[in-house]
């Protein structure tokens, strides 16, 4: 085993692979129009969020961090089933799935 | 002219009741009753045998007398399960522009025999809904059944292709 | 027909009005030949099915007319490959109604017996296929063991399993052969057996009822009106046979029941049908008990073949043969309509005569086409699965559809 | 070493499967390249030892909440989108410095705080498994669990509401 | 070292035993329909069709590999390497039998590839991401039959995960693991000095209905008669994988039996008592040798003195001294640790496996809607119900 690699990784690596990920989600949420996409791009976030409660989880040694991602995924699913039911109703009724179509409030 | 014993039957009576003129012809033939009917009034007769529990039409259908005129006869297979009676029903039309009235409207089941007699024979039936071939292909020429479709010498050769 | 949308990727389609066309057959594994029907589907419901039919039209009508009157009985073996006697029944009842003939017993109830045994056959094919459709594989297998022997007995009797042509204008072709009562006897002992063996895999099973209960219900009054027979019309409640009503070629002489169901389902006409296998081997049965002797052809020179024998030794039968085989009969001229009960209801032939040694015109009333009229109304609003099964229910064969 | 070959695997995984998630066109491939991400992290999960939740990762995110997105964009026919994708220039202009801002504000935050020198090596922490997430539900996180679960609740009707609005 | 080693080797041989055996489960599927339903089945390829699963693989390999111009290319090809994928990974955390030594190396291992904490997961896990190959193929195809299919599985599948996850929870709660190897020691206590305690035979019985409403779920889940509306073929003519041919169909087909066998394997050891015989005495041990040799005597019987067909004058006793041969090599001293448990593990999936084909060449299939009734109305309330009691008794009991 070469001595210069370290034999582990480092935490922050993790870190910054959520911050990354983060980022991305992020970004997405803002360039993105298809309303699907948008909440793909939340999902994206979540779980890079997910990514560090785990790790300070290890960092701690603790198994909180598991809980908590554990309640964000029941969140997340939740969230899924509304978010989906409104995206199909927003569509029945607009027929887009477009953000900037979709910016009335009633129709 | 009807002889006595056609007039004698009862669903000749009703329809001189009924359609008084509409009955042409009849005969008692071989066991099987045949009243040749008005063209023009082939769908009222219907209306009034299906009031008169006649509540098939068992099949329509048509005959090519080629070369006669007028040239086709179109057949209509009536039944009483009621009376377990049977009735055909003809109505005599011209070559030239053969034309009936549909009896889909009384009779439903009359829907693919009339497009059968259509694609075959090529009588159209006014009144009905959906006038196409139903057998043969959409594009075909002609009318197969006709006595003067040739049956040798088909237009397409296939032993070329 | 909506034979454009047909061409359309289903994502176009879709995205244009939420309603998806769906093409099933020619080439499907449960439209039972190549019957075409185009569904509108709003997921898995049918909105509306139009049934397109016509490729399995041979022209056999046509052909009829080049034909003499004797050569027509192959050619309707060929309308219904399924009860081909019955399709010979009924064409040589309109040919002997015309020509006013007296067919001698024993040539009835060979008629009689073998039409039933073929009906059987027929229902078999019915039988095996629809549970296919439904899933139940292994019936196939069973019903087409069964309809194996009935085609050995067949074959017996006429030199060929499918296509017999048994039925001659004026008899049958050939006297039945020697050895015949023990096969036929054979196979009614061995028969009912059976019948229970697939009652037992399917009329309890709930899965079956499951998907056959209330499946494909039409009222009595649409059935009539739309010209469907058969079966279908007596699992809606209608006890009306051709064979009881308006018996031909002898049946007033057997005893069975016309069995009947009200509920117009496919489980209703699933019953029927299994009522029906056992009236068949009923009237088989009393055909074989009572079969009489004598002649199995008519005593009609003209009309029918002489015998080998007497054409070889006596110059007027030879005279007679030479012109029946070279030139035919002539039939006098008028028009005749027979109609026998075949497996899939009124088999109806309205033959017309000039006078000649030709038909003017044969047509056929076949009941496939009549029942398949229904197809639409019976499809609309169901799921594509029960279409499957009400499919099933109807038994046609698209030989009789388009003939 | 068998830990950073991993992780630079699957964490690159990740971030690839993230970038083509918010570059491609389709729906139905940003949605896969989603479920590759949350693949990727579950193998991540694994490394720091959280057992349990990187089955619940790989059971209830890819395979169930996934499942549904995938459902929805095929039940819609979401197509492609039908523009070249153009953001607003605002969301470009003004989003893309926040995010690139915030992540490094994050970066700086995870520099200045973590102590660089914790390691995570496979193995080194083993209290992830399902016996104690489970203690840890129902011992200490009672309350929330059960606030959740009525979140759960409500969640299902109203997705029974919307959709069968929409029935009507 | 000898750990990366030895995993290699085990990976390889289950790998390659798994691969053989479910070409010839295949094999077995049609001899047994053909034999249900009076038929022959493939007999023209070797001895009893035995060489037809290697000419079928031959065949599908070398068939053109058609890609239809109308596809999503992409996702077309993914779908089929996801299915196949998700369906070989799961059987790596699969116990076959106990900790044993390899004859003279000393070597003790495990029988099974991995043990993992949440071991039970991982097949649910995989057949979770195994509902994307077929949505996926449904939806690449472009084809409406693809499309219903796919959409009808994915559904099916979700549907009935529910109940088959509670209906495991329900022994899970017994055993109090998720590990397999530790499931599967606990049912190797003996009661009442002669029955070992499976599964299905504690708890008064109740695991029992778990394990039924389990094998119903597996139907499902596996798309198997009478639940095969996503390929029922008399209806929507191949379902999602209408559009595929050569290997690419072959993928699909082995994803379905691999399927079949790890859950039919899942089956064994949460319920069956995985590599346990059902009842303890003193020679136990002989029954799996002594089945076989009687099984190769009996074949060389017929084989020679007792001949029906001709054709069997070589075949079957080649069989039987093959049998004989494997019978006796279970009286080995040193291979008896080895195939005693393998073979109680592999008979009671092969009888599970039997159970599948069995039903597949008897029942008619269910709707589209009384399929998804059947799995909310029924399934979902009975496995909670199952679930519930079950956690009542155990909290009773212990």
């Amino acid at each position: 085993m070469p001595p210069s690699l370290p034999n582990g990784v480092p935490l922050a690596a993790y870190l910054g692979l959520s911050a990354i990920l983060f980022a991305l989600g992020a970004a997405g949420f803002l360039i993105r129009k298809n309303l699907i996409t948008v909440f793909m791009c939340i999902e994206l976030m979540l779980n890079a969020v997910n990514l560090s409660f785990v790790a300070f989880s290890y960092h701690l040694k603790q198994v909180d961090g598991h809980l908590f991602s554990f309640f964000v995924m029941v969140v997340a699913a939740a969230e899924a089933a509304v978010g989906l039911a409104i995206i199909l109703t927003v569509f029945k009724n607009r027929s887009t799935l477009l953000v900037d179509e979709v910016d009335s409030l009633k129709l | 002219m009807l002889s006595e014993q056609v007039q004698g039957m009862r669903v000749t009576q009703a329809l001189a009741g009924a359609a008084a003129g509409a009955v042409v012809d009849g005969k008692h033939d071989r066991g099987e009753l045949t009243l040749e009917i008005d063209a023009a009034r082939i769908a009222e007769v219907c209306r009034f045998l299906k009031s008169d529990k006649y509540e098939r039409l068992a099949a329509v259908t048509c005959v090519d007398v080629y070369p006669m005129e007028p040239r086709f006869e179109m057949i209509y297979h009536m039944h009483s399960i009621a009376r377990n009676e049977r009735v055909r029903l003809k109505c005599k039309v011209g070559g030239e522009r053969p034309e009936i009235e549909s009896v889909f409207p009384v009779y439903r089941g009359a829907d693919w025999y009339e497009r059968e007699v259509f694609d075959l024979f090529g009588v159209f039936f006014r009144n009905h809904p959906n006038m196409t071939r139903i057998l043969m292909p959409d594009d075909w020429e002609g009318h197969p059944l006709r006595k003067d479709y040739p049956v040798h010498g088909h237009k397409y050769s296939y032993s070329r292709e | 027909m909506a034979d454009t949308a047909i061409l359309e990727t289903p994502s176009a389609a879709l995205s244009r009005r939420r309603t998806m066309t769906l093409n099933m057959g020619p080439q499907h594994p449960s439209t039972h030949g190549v019957l075409r029907i185009v569904l509108d589907l709003d997921g898995e419901v049918i909105l509306k099915a139009v049934a397109d039919i016509g490729f399995l039209h041979t022209g056999i009508e046509k052909q009829c007319e080049t034909k003499t009157w004797q050569q027509v009985v192959p050619l309707t073996d060929r309308v219904d490959y399924l009860s081909n006697l019955a399709n010979n029944l009924a064409y040589v009842l309109a040919v002997e109604r015309l020509l006013q003939i007296e067919i001698p017993p024993r040539a009835q109830y060979l008629r009689v017996m073998l039409t039933e045994i073929s009906r059987i056959a027929s229902h078999l094919v019915w039988l095996g296929t629809h549970a296919l459709d439904i899933g139940a594989m292994s019936m196939f297998m069973y019903c087409f063991r069964e309809r194996e022997e009935i085609l050995k007995i067949l074959e017996m009797f006429s030199g060929q399993r499918m296509m017999t042509s048994y039925l001659r204008v004026g008899g049958v072709a050939l006297d039945a052969p020697r050895g015949w009562e023990k096969v036929v006897g054979r196979f009614l002992d061995d028969f009912p057996g059976k019948i229970d063996m697939y009652e037992n895999l399917l009329t309890g099973n709930p899965i079956w009822t499951l998907r056959t209960k209330g499946v494909g219900y039409m009222p009595l009054e649409d059935l009539l009106d739309w010209g469907v027979t058969g079966p279908m019309l007596r699992a809606a409640g209608l006890k009306w046979d051709i064979r009881k009503d308006e018996p031909y070629s002898g049946y007033d002489k057997f005893s069975f029941d016309v069995p009947t169901r009200t509920e117009s389902d496919v489980f209703a006409r699933y019953m029927v049908r299994m009522a029906e296998l056992r009236e068949s081997l009923k009237i088989a049965r009393q055909a074989l008990d009572g079969m009489p002797g004598g002649a199995f052809q008519a005593d009609a020179p003209q009309i029918t073949l002489p015998a080998r024998e007497k054409m070889k030794t006596q110059m007027e039968a030879l005279i007679y043969h030479f012109k029946i085989v070279t030139e035919g009969f002539a039939v006098p001229a008028g028009e005749a309509y027979a109609c026998v009960e075949s497996p899939r209801g009124e088999l109806g032939y309205y033959v017309v005569s000039d006078g000649g040694t030709k038909p003017c015109r044969v047509h056929m009333r076949t009941p496939s086409f009549g029942n398949l009229q229904i197809l639409g109304p019976m499809l609309e609003n169901t799921l594509i699965a029960d279409s499957i099964a009400a499919l099933g229910s109807m038994d046609f064969v698209l030989g009789d559809t388009d003939r | 070493m068998v830990d950073l070959l991993l992780f630079a695997f699957f964490g690159g995984l990740a971030v690839i499967c993230g970038i083509v998630m918010i570059t491609q066109k389709h729906p139905i491939a940003s949605a896969l390249s989603l479920v590759g991400a949350m693949g990727s992290l579950a193998v991540l999960y694994l490394l720091l030892g959280a057992e349990f939740i990187a089955a619940a990762q790989l059971i209830v995110y890819a395979g169930a909440i996934m499942v549904l997105f995938l459902f929805v964009i095929m039940l819609l026919n979401a197509g492609a989108e039908p523009k070249p994708m153009r953001p607003s220039w605002i969301a470009v202009a003004v989003g893309i410095p926040a995010v690139l801002v915030m992540f490094a504000m994050l970066a700086r935050l995870i520099a200045s705080t973590v102590p660089m020198d914790s390691l995570v090596r496979f193995g080194g922490f083993t209290g992830g498994s399902a016996k104690d997430v489970g203690n840890a539900i129902f011992r200490q996180y009672l309350l929330p669990f059960e606030v959740i679960s009525v979140l759960v609740l409500i969640a299902i009707l109203g997705a029974v509401v919307l959709a069968r609005k929409e029935m009507d | 070292m000898d750990f990366i080693v030895l995993s290699l080797l085990k990976t390889g041989l289950v790998a390659f035993v798994f691969l053989t055996a479910l070409a010839y489960l295949q094999w077995i599927e049609r001899k047994v329909i053909a034999h249900v339903q009076v038929r022959v089945g493939p007999n023209r390829v070797g001895p009893h069709g035995l060489l037809q699963p290697l000419t079928d693989t031959i065949k599908l390999l070398t068939k053109e590999d058609l890609i239809p111009s109308h596809v999503n290319k992409f996702f077309y090809l993914l779908a089929p390497i996801i299915g196949v994928s998700m369906a070989l990974i799961s059987i790596s955390v699969i116990p076959f039998g106990p900790e044993i030594e390899i004859p003279f190396t000393g070597i003790k291992t495990y029988l099974g590839l991995t043990d993992l904490n949440i071991g039970v997961l991982v097949p649910l896990a995989c057949s979770g991401i195994g509902v994307y190959a077929v949505a996926l193929a449904g939806w690449s195809s472009n084809n409406k039959y693809a499309l219903l299919g796919g959409l009808r599985a994915s559904a099916q599948m979700i549907s009935y995960e529910l109940p088959m996850a509670l209906s495991i929870a329900a022994p899970l709660l017994m055993y109090n693991t998720l590990d397999m190897r530790k499931i599967v020691e606990q049912q190797g206590a003996i009661k009442f000095g002669f029955v070992y305690s499976w599964g299905i035979f504690s708890y008064l019985g109740l695991p029992f209905v778990a394990f039924i409403l389990f094998l119903i779920c597996a139907f499902a889940e596996t798309n198997r008669i009478p639940f095969d509306l996503p390929e029922a073929e008399n209806e929507l003519v191949a379902g999602f994988h209408t559009e595929y041919s050569s290997m690419k169909f072959a993928s699909f087909f082995m994803a379905e039996y691999a399927n079949m066998t790890t859950i039919c394997c899942l089956a064994t050891v949460l319920f069956l008592g995985g590599w346990y015989p059902p009842v303890e005495f003193p020679g136990v041990n002989y029954i799996p040798g002594l089945v076989f040799v009687f099984s190769g005597l009996m074949m060389l019987y017929h084989g020679t003195v007792n001949l029906v067909r001709a054709r069997d004058k070589y075949t079957l006793p080649a069989f039987g001294i093959i049998f004989c041969g494997i019978g006796l090599a279970h009286f080995v001293p040193f291979l008896m640790p080895i195939l005693v448990p393998l073979f109680w593990f592999l008979s009671k999936v092969l009888f599970l496996l039997f159970l599948y084909i069995w039903v597949r060449a008897t029942l008619p299939r269910f709707r589209y809607d009384q399929l998804m009734h059947f799995a909310w109305g029924w399934m979902f309330p009975v496995s909670i119900g199952v679930l519930f009691a079950t956690a009542l008794l155990v909290a009773v009991w212990k």
